[in-house]
């Protein structure tokens, strides 16, 4: 056994109706420093964290949608989202933001952090985790 | 390789005890607790759905939540065992990670 | 506490953070690192910038590994290492650096 | 073995507290350690020595301060939650200029790091919140 673990952050839930999306990040930001094998999973409603176009002028609360393009500063590069869950919601990936991280093993090419996974897909990632945190 | 799965939300307010379900594994084990527990109950709208997935993945109902609740063990849907905090510490300890579907 | 820049009174906390990030300007950035003993030159200006328009980007002052990292990328080995960062900031880029460049304080994590 | 736990719903409110309680006593009598219980979220709420609950309630804060004095765990408050929520020590309250503290005895306030170290340092992780 490594003494490198596999974290999970699940993500169910929508942005700004509660504050369980924006403490999540900062868990994950936190985190990124302890060198664990970290990725993010976004199902259910917190499909709707990583839409474009997202401005909170009209309510006052910070727009926190653009520290996801950040994360792939602190080498977090794996946000799996399921492809079901957009299916529901009548999102497709074109409604997600771009979220790009360098590839350091690849001459620090540009790639995409946003995988689309099949829910078959997610349960085998969520399956092969050492430690899961849901928020 | 396994994992607890733990429910606390009614199924008839929101979808989380599906979307557990769904995302369950064989092998696998699904507590239900706080207002989780009646999704273990027989002759509701989800009963089916906790049917099916009962015989690949064991279904557990934490009973001093139900009991709380005024509901009784023969209320529940076949195949469904009740647990108190004991068991719900033995299957965290039995299953190799506990997945909280909050 | 409170900053005077241009005749206006600018508020700040107990530790010389501002209260209305909107409130900073150049001057007053100068008016801070005055209170810290820190001149500001090219060298910190650069630093100070970078701090702002990546906050500007992300919503987030960068921790200070990432910051020395980006400086590393856009600036070069040179400057992207942590003596030079503690030597223009003394007590921390976290703590000083995003000080004068209005970010909002660190909540002390990790 | 050592089980870790998470609690982010605040008291009351919510029965998190309240299962996180039960589920730790019966973790310590079946012979495992618990070696921290991370507060996050709302959850950071548990730790104000000030809430007065009725006296036919139980006292979620004096159940945690008692249950951890008994059995040495750690409870740590996370600092980015508590100072949304207005949890201080009396460090925190003295470098934010409020006029007093309000966390409970037992109860600590530390970075989120304390939660991905528990993580990292305990066999199983398990989370209580809404």
């Amino acid at each position: 056994m490594s003494d490198v673990k596999k974290f999970l952050y699940v993500n169910r839930k929508a942005p700004y109706g509660t504050i369980y999306a924006l403490e999540s990040l900062e868990v994950v930001l936190i985190g990124a420093a302890f060198d664990q094998d970290v990725s993010l999973a976004f199902l259910d409603d917190g499909v709707f964290q990583l839409t474009r176009d997202q401005n909170t002028d009209g309510i006052g609360v910070k727009n926190f949608s653009p520290t996801f393009r950040a994360l792939g500063d602190y080498d977090v590069t794996r946000l799996y989202v399921e492809k079901e869950s957009l299916d529901e919601r009548g999102l497709t990936a074109d409604d997600l933001q771009e979220i790009m991280y360098e590839d350091e093993d690849d001459d620090w090419a540009e790639k995409p952090a946003i995988r689309i996974v099949s829910r078959a897909e997610m349960t085998d990632i969520m399956a092969e985790q050492d430690v899961i945190l849901s928020f | 390789m396994s994992t607890l799965h733990t429910v606390n939300k009614s199924p008839f307010v929101n979808r989380t005890l599906e979307s557990c379900l769904n995302h369950c594994k064989d092998g696998d084990a699904v507590l239900m607790i706080e207002d989780g527990v009646y999704g273990g109950l027989g002759g509701t709208a989800v009963s089916a759905i906790v049917a099916e997935k009962a015989g690949s993945v064991s279904i557990h109902v934490l009973t001093p939540d139900m009991e709380a609740r005024g509901l009784s063990a023969d209320r529940l849907l076949d195949g469904i065992t009740c647990v108190g905090y004991d068991g719900f510490v033995e299957l965290v300890t039995k299953h190799d990670r506990t997945q909280a579907w909050l | 506490m409170e900053y005077q820049v241009n005749g206006k009174t600018i508020p700040a906390d107990e530790e010389g953070y501002i209260t209305n990030l909107d409130d900073w300007s150049p001057e007053l950035a100068e008016e801070i690192a005055k209170t810290e003993n820190i001149e500001m030159d090219e060298e910190r200006w650069e630093v100070v910038n970078f701090l702002r328009d990546y906050y500007q980007e992300y919503q987030i002052a960068p921790a200070v590994r990432v910051l020395i990292k980006a400086i590393k990328k856009s600036m070069g080995p040179e400057k992207g290492n942590n003596k030079y960062m503690y030597e223009l900031f003394p007590y921390g880029p976290a703590k000083q650096a995003c000080k004068i460049a209005g970010l909002p304080k660190p909540t002390g994590c990790v | 073995m050592k089980i870790g736990v998470v609690i982010s719903e605040g008291p009351y409110t919510h029965e998190a507290a309240d299962t996180a309680y039960n589920f730790v006593k019966a973790a310590l009598t079946a012979g495992h350690e618990v070696p921290r219980v991370f507060f996050y979220h709302d959850g950071v709420n548990v730790s104000t020595r000030l809430s007065v609950p009725p006296q036919d309630e139980r006292h979620i804060q004096n159940n945690w301060t008692d249950l951890a004095r008994e059995h040495g765990i750690d409870l740590v408050v996370c600092i980015a939650a508590a100072q949304r929520r207005g949890i201080l020590d009396r460090n925190e309250a003295e470098r934010q200029g409020k006029d007093t503290d309000n966390i409970a005895e037992g109860f600590r306030i530390s970075g989120l790091g304390q939660l991905i170290e528990m993580g990292i340092q305990t066999d199983r992780l398990v989370m209580f919140g809404d």
